[in-house]
């Protein structure tokens, strides 16, 4: 599309929004609870939680630039990005999060067949059916082809038994994409299929987990002779494999990302603990750290532009997205330390309206995993050896 | 400076490790933080840490106290440490007990010091009012009145502020900083109990017109020499305080690394992990150098004992918060859970690293101290 | 901005890339080095820059220059720094026409800017007097003296100060800064060349009452905005020069440690090695973000230009030492040697650290613009 | 001794070097080239060094603990003590600077027959003969048992053949102190003999490195048909390993002291940066980085003297020294680093009197090999692992 008509295109969707989005959801989300996730159980916060929704989805622009038959819009990635620019300039939430948009949709883009995606695809972008993700297993960690969960092939179906554990909001899904064993006889990467089932299907249990920040995002989820029909299967059976690492490519990208919609650190700091009288943060040198932290914020963030801009023109990302997963990791998690610094005392209180019941503390905690899903950042620099480095034996 | 442990220490150490790991063990904790305990620590155990010493370990022998030392001190704080112990002994034994040692009468020293030798008495020592460690930025103020005084201000982060039976504050006066005993039930105190992110005790103190006698006011009203070495003991034991904590993570992360498998073989034969572990025991060994150098500096009455406990107290913050981080990350997936101990010595170490100044603010007051 | 290099860039860079690997490699600064060369670069290598464009990259069409901008000598300067070639490209091209550009009267630009697109004259900008890189402190003093100024002070490491065929000394006036126009052989001026670490050439240049004419003065006698595009160019080109310096030895690096055995396989095979090497692999991708960032900012008459140059000096003085000092360490006891390059690339790095600011005084640039 | 005695002793020592240490000697070294090296070829630099190493190794203080027969004193380590910061006291140089004093005499005296410490001993500590170090080769790296330089047996005698690097001062020493193969048929360990040899025997050659602070305190030592009578075998055959391992770990704990008498960094940086308006140096981001160096040092020195006085309460050092010799070595780059950041321009002048011919930059350089040599800092990482930490495969 030309700068013309993206400009035309612009005025469009200015107007839409204008007219759309309702008032309560141009406001700053007050906390975890004011995300929309969807789903068969979801309780909106409020109707215009669910109106939002409601004629985002109908426009298809929850999922912009997928196929309009599966619920999206159809549009360009330039597109999408018009819709995102316009609707941060009103401050509007969004109006659906979702395992399903991020993770499964582009799988099943990708590699699922007709009925799969004529199935699942809409529910998703209408925030119908709430997605988990079945990947991370208690022995293998790291590891994670040395996957243990097995299905037994009983012609039409598998019997699935086994143990999943790291599993998003499990107790709260009505689905979830799941990796399991169905061959054992050859090297751990081939025997891995990928399939789809009902959270509600008989044998399933979900319990959450309880995190060192008070939260359980997380859970352990049992199966106990789990019925899945093979229509269930997405590609082809053993080499989910190739499914289960363009995934994991796909979820990195997105980790890598924090949190830019954080009050800038040297904020926080200056007005926690004030200026001397140079005008200078008066801790010289939590002020020294910040200012190195800020700048290598704004280089990875170019980063990420840069590497985008690189994919679009044409080169493939690859391994790269290992580096940029674990450098804005690592700097997440050097930020919130910077930003515990800078709180001091009043940061370090767990339960007050004061702390907003420890809302710093907490995402401090929770900033502690980045470095450890999707992959530790160990594991993304064997990738950057091997893959990047080419070096021997990595 | 005595850099290694005498005969006495050594029994000492070898006692309190024994001590706190049957009494006072990390499920004690959890105990405390989920059942809400209204204390925050457990009565029992501080009577029987007074039966052994404990309570009276920096109080001069005719108050009751065994009067070991600093360095003793920092071997009983290593040990709870350790053990992510609750008791007041960092607010009752060391601090409180060093400001009335240090400036309080004769008269005061003999009515308190037994008490809290003995046990019978906790005491919370309010220094802190914002947000950053700041001694020297004490805005709270005590007015003369009548034959006594008046306190205005308000306090934060004083440990063992909500379960004391007596408060020591400090407030400026005219003549200098000085500190006043107040009855927590006095008219005009209003007192917080702040939930910490470690589960261990804390207060914000409001003191609206609080009037206080002429007797409250312990030694005199310039009590800055006193003051300064009330910092310096704090920082000196809460630096061992984080030895411990921080070895202790580091101790369980290395047995973590041992046996946990991936790709087949333990992640502890993963050679970049190895080298961070080294790098890592490498760091606690100078940090206990630094923790036995500036408290024996203390006990032997150097002058530049507080600049010691200063630095150790620097060198600690940053090294017991990279053993932390080293174990959440080395420990992965269970490591994020409540389950394990791992994210309890993290968010401990992040409350003892703030306490009393982090590693920030020391090297500024190293810098400022050697006039550069 | 432009984070992906266009057609005509990616052709420069190609060309260039050849170019200084053939023309001006490492062995020609050893042999510069090694002969004790006098002027220090090739004056024959310096005219065939120029016949390339590379003179004339940051100066308008209508003065003979080619006019790419900043980005393009970015470039350049990348490969330079890949071969340490040592050339008047920084003294002259960047820093001697941007002054000339910004502040020169039409017919200064008229006079001088063909002639350095040309090739044919070599001038240095004397900007810093003590020993840390300090433009807001300059001291020079330029005092009106009938039709002409008086100038006095003293300038250290002026790039190329003893071998330009004319100076641009940075001096304050009575209205604000001012750049101007010095014949290295008037009365009054005395040149000292500094051997530097890095086989690079710098000079100190006193002046003592030297005079100059009216129209030695470049354009007005408040240069200001001048000097920060100044500055803002000659910081992004040796953040450019640093990626390439840095780069060149972690690629070397990185070479040598696939092939270099101990313990009967390549030391490149250690975990912890390649954990260190993925780390500065990431770093230095990062870097190269902030250099094309800057730059392209700089092209782009961003008014934050200046902010991020500085931003990314000091990054690349960061991530360029750390290649320098991990690539000496990881190539052991021969990285100590001479005949080693990577030695030199450790030299060359520190001295371009240092350059037009280094990390930490860019660091606390960054603070003091943004009011922390 | 009692504290008594030692106070006695410490009065005679003062009276005797008060009467006996040349005024000149008791003024800081200008220069490496002040150092007294002693041998055979030395040229001492004046009378007063030729004057002071004499009376010094006439009382035995040279090596003050060694046994008198074999040029000591025979004194305790805490009279060693005494002797030293009384002339500590006094700004007294030291006499006499060698690597026999220093590696060989040790190993000699705990591994070397009475023929062998009879004949090298008295003369390490006259400074009569100066000693060198063959151990590092080409292949070999920190895998010094890698070793190949041979010895073939003749009976009385062996032809060695080989070359060794890093050999300190080669050129400039008397006799050298060797590890060759006498056997390759067992592991890399077994088979290394320790020997001693002129190096005016025929066949040796030693060539100068040039090195990147442009200095050549090393060389390439060349060894071609070299006979070695098998009386100058230290220890047993084949088992030079424990002696070699002995030596290494000695080496270490001298590397990783450091160079105390270095002026602090802050009043470098005072001196260069100055102060600004509240007194603090006016570059407040290296003022941050000095503070923790200096804590740092200031701990790292405690345990140097903590580590020696667990060595003497009877605890031995073992692999602490390479804990020691890592963390010294480190710390010492990063301070080097961080004085030429604070002496900026100045700093990097390679070649002028107003930088005592770039003493300063010459230094830094030098400091690069600090944490390559006796060990790398990785070789020393990979020791603690394996025998502090003793994790699996270190």
């Amino acid at each position: 599309m030309s700068e013309t008509n993206l400009d035309t295109f612009r005025g469009e969707v200015r107007t839409w929004l204008e007219a759309n989005c309702p008032e309560e959801m141009r406001t700053p989300m007050q906390g975890d609870w004011d995300v929309c996730w969807g789903g068969r159980n979801f309780k909106f916060q409020s109707d215009a939680q669910k109106v939002w929704l409601e004629r985002m989805a109908a426009k298809g622009w929850t999922v912009p630039t997928w196929p309009k038959e599966y619920g999206g819009a159809g549009l360009t990635r330039a597109e999408e990005k018009v819709i995102l620019s316009e609707m941060r300039k009103i401050n509007a939430r969004s109006p659906l999060t979702s395992f399903g948009i991020w993770m499964l949709g582009p799988a099943l883009l990708k590699f699922g067949n007709e009925a799969q995606k004529a199935e699942h695809l809409p529910q998703i972008a209408r925030g119908e059916i709430r997605w988990c993700q079945g990947y991370s297993e208690p022995n293998a960690g790291s590891d994670l082809a040395a996957l243990a969960t097995k299905a037994e092939d009983k012609g039409d179906h598998w019997i699935v038994n086994g143990q999943k554990v790291w599993t998003s909001y499990a107790d709260q899904a009505d689905w979830i994409f799941c990796l399991v064993r169905t061959d054992n006889t050859q090297g751990k990467h081939y025997g891995i299929s990928f399939v789809l089932f009902d959270m509600e299907t008989p044998g399933v249990e979900a319990r959450p987990i309880k995190l060192i920040s008070g939260r359980s995002p997380f859970c352990e989820t049992f199966f106990d002779d789990v019925k899945v029909l093979k229509t269930n299967l997405v590609g082809e059976e053993n080499k989910g494999w190739t499914i289960a690492k363009y995934l994991l490519t796909h979820e990195r990208e997105g980790i890598g990302g924090g949190n830019s919609s954080m009050r800038p650190l040297h904020e926080v700091a200056a007005m926690s603990l004030g200026l001397d009288e140079m005008a200078r943060l008066s801790d010289p040198v939590l002020r020294t750290k910040i200012a190195e932290a800020e700048i290598d914020e704004w280089a990875f963030n170019l980063t990420m532009s840069r590497k985008l801009a690189e994919s679009k023109a044409g080169q493939s990302m690859g391994a790269d997205s290992s580096m940029l997963k674990y450098y804005g990791t690592e700097l997440n998690k050097r930020k919130f330390e910077l930003m515990m610094d800078a709180s001091g005392h009043d940061g370090l209180e767990w339960e007050s309206d004061r702390s907003q019941d420890g809302k710093l503390a907490r995402s401090w905690l929770r900033t502690k995993a980045n470095s450890i899903e999707g992959g530790t950042s160990e594991v993304q620099l064997n990738i950057i050896s091997k893959h990047i480095l080419q070096l021997p034996g990595a | 400076m005595a850099l290694v442990l005498n005969e006495d220490e050594v029994m000492l150490r070898d006692t309190a490790e024994g001590f706190f790991a049957t009494k006072a063990p990390i499920k004690a904790l959890r105990t405390l933080r989920d059942t809400n305990d209204e204390t925050g620590f457990d009565r029992t155990l501080w009577s029987e840490m007074a039966d052994m010493g404990f309570a009276g370990i920096a109080i001069g022998e005719d108050h009751g106290g065994v009067d070991m030392g600093f360095q003793a001190a920092g071997l009983l704080a290593e040990q709870m440490g350790r053990n992510l112990t609750a008791s007041p002994f960092l607010s009752t034994a060391i601090l409180a007990a060093t400001v009335l040692r240090e400036a309080g009468s004769d008269d005061q020293k003999n009515t308190w010091l037994p008490k809290i030798a003995a046990g019978e008495t906790i005491m919370a020592v309010a220094l802190d009012e914002g947000p950053k460690h700041n001694p020297a930025g004490i805005e709270t103020t005590a007015v003369k009145s009548g034959n006594g005084f008046k306190l205005n201000g308000s306090k934060a982060m004083v440990i063992d502020g909500h379960a004391a039976d007596t408060l020591i504050v400090a407030a400026k006066t005219n003549d200098g900083l000085a500190f006043f005993l107040v009855d927590p039930k006095a008219k005009g105190v209003a007192i917080e109990r702040t939930i910490m992110v470690d589960a261990h005790n804390a207060a914000r103190i409001d003191l609206d017109d609080v009037e206080v006698d002429g007797d409250a006011l312990i030694g005199e009203t310039n009590s800055e020499d006193a003051l300064r070495k009330v910092l310096a003991a704090g920082r000196g034991v809460v630096a061992a305080e984080l030895l411990g904590a921080g070895g202790e993570a580091f101790r369980t992360t290395v047995e973590y690394i041992k046996e946990r498998k991936q790709f087949g073989v333990p992640v502890g034969s993963f050679q970049a992990l190895q080298h961070r572990s080294s790098h890592l025991y490498t760091e606690l060994e100078i940090s206990r150098s630094a923790v036995l150098g500036a408290l024996s500096a203390l006990d032997a009455g150097d002058p530049k004992a507080d600049r010691y406990c200063s630095m150790a107290k620097s060198k600690l913050g940053d090294v017991a918060k990279l053993a932390a981080l080293e174990g959440v990350q080395m420990f992965g997936g269970v490591g994020m859970t409540d389950e394990y101990d791992i994210g309890l010595f993290l968010k401990r170490v992040r409350v003892l690293q703030e306490l009393l100044g982090d590693a920030a603010y020391h090297q500024n007051e190293h810098a400022k101290a050697n006039k550069f």
